[in-house]
């Protein structure tokens, strides 16, 4: 049966421009590429982001000149390189932009998952992060305060909401059940803050798969509006137990991300000029390729 | 195969570390410190990764904190909230260790962006920095001794040391702050009283003056100069033989 | 086999619940009612308990909620902060059931203590009680209909239904509150202008005059007096031999 | 190589009277038993306890008199009955009571989790709950707050960091790496809340099977400073996927906890009358009668 499970095109279609998006990737891992390019194709404009560490999804979005806001703790492509469109986009001041921690950022999305429409950290204090927001975009997401019962005081965050969340995993039920291998960052939260959750999952198991070890569900289907399946979801990036990253077409990346005019010929060659995830990987990595980075099934990479 | 700087740093970074503690590490030098400090006289140690790792077994040389192969074999795999809240944030981490673009004379480090030749430039930003350096019990810097790496004042204060000089408690921050500065050259640490970079001791072979005039913020000269131990032979042969073989961060330039 | 009044309040409480729904149930008829609808007519309605259940399918009928047999075969294992925090804190679970020692006009419930007769007697608290009635946007009550049980006012204020009459808003209570009172008489509403129990339907062969002189508290006569549905021959044939062949929750004096 | 193990009797002689300590069980379900016979047997006095939904273990610690504070969400025996000793001490005024909800406790766990001095909740307000703990035992616990944001009324609570906490797990390493298997209630919580922690565990594996599925490790190990390997050590309640309740041994039970003098009588000839947890064992239910009650694997009950 085919419950949720929908195309990342029709998905996609139901996203209005504006939204805030809460991305699931970290760095070069289980990035929501899928969804990425097809928010490109379909010329999505003025989007939010927000993510704790800000990778190759976000990069992209920012490089296709998609995103208005950025709400990240940071970024990087780890070691093939920084975010270059996100920092050139900053040079430039082409975009609002809120720089805060991981920590700070897993808050806010826990807050909001919680329902609580505000949480004190200990994070931020003293820091130029804190006067920036203070001073600007995040002026009203930031407040000192003081605890009720022992006057330390910390600063209040408010609750981060996003309208819709995209996260990949590699498993998920046609349902939207989902398991996460491997480490999580802050995908739970930021999943069960957002008033709209779309998993893109590398493989589909039975729900009776699911019931065999509901400890493994970090996200249930009742919280989930659709399941995108699509294999190599994620590729360049790497997700733990299904492929490795690709580390040729990461560098190919960073070196067209480093300008202003090569990011746009990427865009144009691998993205909008694919009609669709099928086609993209089909140019990008064909069958071979990808067989090649596949994960070896003890070491999960 | 004569010693390198970076190895004098890990066995420094080693160094700092007792058993038994709890340590957020990242990709590279701190990595290796910690891992060398385990496989030595520390074999208790918890290392530690933000993205929600405890205790793994990283495997064929990892190019980052998302790449599968640092977190291999790990004990526990959980998130940010773990590992940043419940650790980092509920104050039991007893040592950070994190990179910087710049750190100043007060352990103010940046990760934000750079001013050079009056060009903005902006970079990773804190991701987990800031966190580490507000909350963790003792934080170690790891990092290229350069002039304009160490300057006066940091260009973006991304993560605090001792703000203006301040003792961190009328801040209102909960850790400890900066404890150790390891460069290629030497171990900075921070004058109790003052909170500022004082020289701990210099590697072998390098002179007082060649550290300071690599330091952007003036640096006092001890009345009697402690040297950097180096790595014992065993040292040497678990970091070249069990820890980076393929001397990948061994060998790099930092 | 003639049709219990246990039957027909379950039937009546699945007939609250619409497909799709997020529903905190607890042992007992709640559950029955429950997974009824979702055999039924809401086959996408997702159960939770609050130790951290979703979507369980309970087998050879569980004696409470700590009982391996109530979470047999759910999709998803967690615990009380994902059911109760992140998803009825967060404001997604559309209907709570709550059992009680006693409700009042305002649909205040108290599972804390009684007070017959004078002496003091303590019973099992809030537990998720507080948290369901305070936070989920409709709540269904299912008990035994008994003047005692149903005073003006409850012996102790456990879980908010409209205190003192007043509109949720006022108090800065989030969820909706009150929605039916279902015993083994009647079906009770709440009246949205005084925010007080109101007959809606009495079960077939109940008389008014009972269930008033069964109420300990004022209960207005309506012009009309519905009467609750029977379940169907399908509802009686899953609820027998599908929910509870051995008759444990259906068949026990309430 | 032993690791953390530790018998129950040396680690209960490192608990000190008076101390706060938070019990892992539900009603009937993983509770930690062994412990609270050992506590019992030493003769611990003035203990604070605190527990999302209380139950057998801390049932029997406040009918042998050992505790003077209890700070529960509820209590109960599941369809066993009510926990008779907790409410006739209640009744009698014979210690200080702090009664709150499921939620409101695992939130005062979250905050001490996470290091939060405090945290807000949307429940308790307009309740007798809240009245009673602002004018008794709990006044310093609660406090009206406005969101700095919106404005939003909650009730502050201050973050509850136990002494030391006992968590009955099914399996863990002798490092204390933990996996609980079935609904996890509030042991995460409460466990990373308390300043010392101990586990209980059925069943002690290698830590390179721990490391075959890190996913599962709800407890790390640099938390836990001693793991009691103690099979059957919830007996008579249930442990999911190790052995189910033992009815006729509750029933018993719930007779002698009716009355404050055969409660003494349960407690003289099980738990005073008896060395340790296996001469108990051996005396309430001999080998058969556990071998009845082991969980067949499938149906984990």
């Amino acid at each position: 049966m085919t419950g949720k499970i929908r195309t990342v095109t029709e998905v996609v279609k139901t996203v209005p421009d504006g939204a805030h998006i809460a991305l699931g990737g970290f760095a070069i891992a289980r990035s929501v590429v899928a969804v990425v390019h097809e928010l490109i194709r379909q010329k999505k404009r003025d989007l939010t982001l927000s993510q704790g560490v800000a990778g190759l999804d976000t990069d992209l979005l920012v490089g296709a000149g998609a995103v208005a806001r950025l709400i990240i703790g940071g970024g990087s492509l780890d070691r093939f390189g920084p975010v270059h469109c996100i920092n050139r986009a900053r040079e430039s001041g082409s975009l609002s932009f809120e720089d805060w921690s991981s920590l700070s950022i897993c808050f806010r999305y826990l807050a909001g998952a919680l329902g609580l429409s505000f949480i004190p950290i200990k994070s931020l204090i003293a820091s130029e992060i804190l006067d920036r927001l203070e001073n600007g975009a995040g002026a009203v997401q930031v407040k000192a305060i003081a605890c009720p019962f022992t006057g330390e005081r910390y600063v209040a965050m408010k609750a981060l909401v996003p309208d819709i969340c995209f996260v990949h995993v590699q498993i998920a039920d046609s349902e939207g059940n989902c398991r996460i291998l491997g480490p999580r960052w802050d995908n739970e939260e930021q999943a069960k803050a957002a008033d709209r959750l779309v998993v893109v999952a590398e493989e589909i198991v039975s729900t009776d798969e699911i019931r065999r070890e509901p400890e493994r569900t970090i996200i249930p289907a009742h919280r989930v509006e659709a399941v995108i399946h699509q294999p190599f979801g994620a590729y360049p990036a790497s997700v733990f137990g299904c492929y490795d990253y690709d580390a040729a077409h990461l560098k190919l990346y960073v070196e067209h991300s480093r300008d202003a005019r090569k990011i746009t010929d990427y865009i144009d060659e691998y993205i909008r000029g694919t009609a669709d995830h099928s086609a993209y990987l089909e140019k990008a990595a064909p069958l071979q390729q990808r067989s090649a980075l596949k994960a070896r099934p003890v070491l999960g990479y | 195969m004569e010693i390198r700087a970076t190895e004098i740093m890990a066995a420094a970074g080693a160094r700092e570390l007792k058993n038994g503690e709890t340590v957020v590490v990242g990709i590279g030098l701190p990595q290796v410190a910690c891992f060398l400090a385990k496989a030595t006289h520390a074999p208790e140690l918890t290392p530690l990764l933000e993205i929600g790792v405890a205790n793994m077994r990283p495997k064929d040389t990892p190019v980052g904190l998302a790449d599968s192969r640092i977190f291999y074999r790990a004990t526990c795999w959980s998130g940010f909230l773990d590992v940043m809240g419940m650790n980092l944030h509920r104050g039991i981490v007893d040592t950070g260790f994190l990179g910087a673009l710049e750190v100043d004379r007060f352990g103010n480090i940046n990760t934000t962006l750079s001013k050079h030749g009056g060009k903005l430039r902006y970079f990773n930003g804190s991701a987990g920095g800031n966190d580490v350096a507000s909350l963790a019990k003792r934080v170690i810097v790891i990092m290229r001794h350069e002039a304009r790496k160490l300057p006066v004042a940091v260009a973006h204060l991304t993560s605090p040391g001792f703000p203006g000089g301040k003792p961190r408690a009328d801040l209102d921050l909960r850790g400890g702050g900066p404890h150790r500065i390891i460069t290629d050259k030497a171990v900075l640490g921070f004058d109790a009283g003052t909170r500022t970079a004082q020289l701990v001791s210099l590697h072998p072979g390098i002179s007082f003056d060649d550290v300071a005039a690599n330091t952007g913020f003036p640096l006092q000269r001890p009345d009697s100069i402690a040297v950097t131990s180096l790595p014992t032979a065993e040292q040497l042969r678990i970091l070249r033989e069990e820890i980076d073989p393929k001397s990948v961060y061994l060998g790099q330039a930092l």
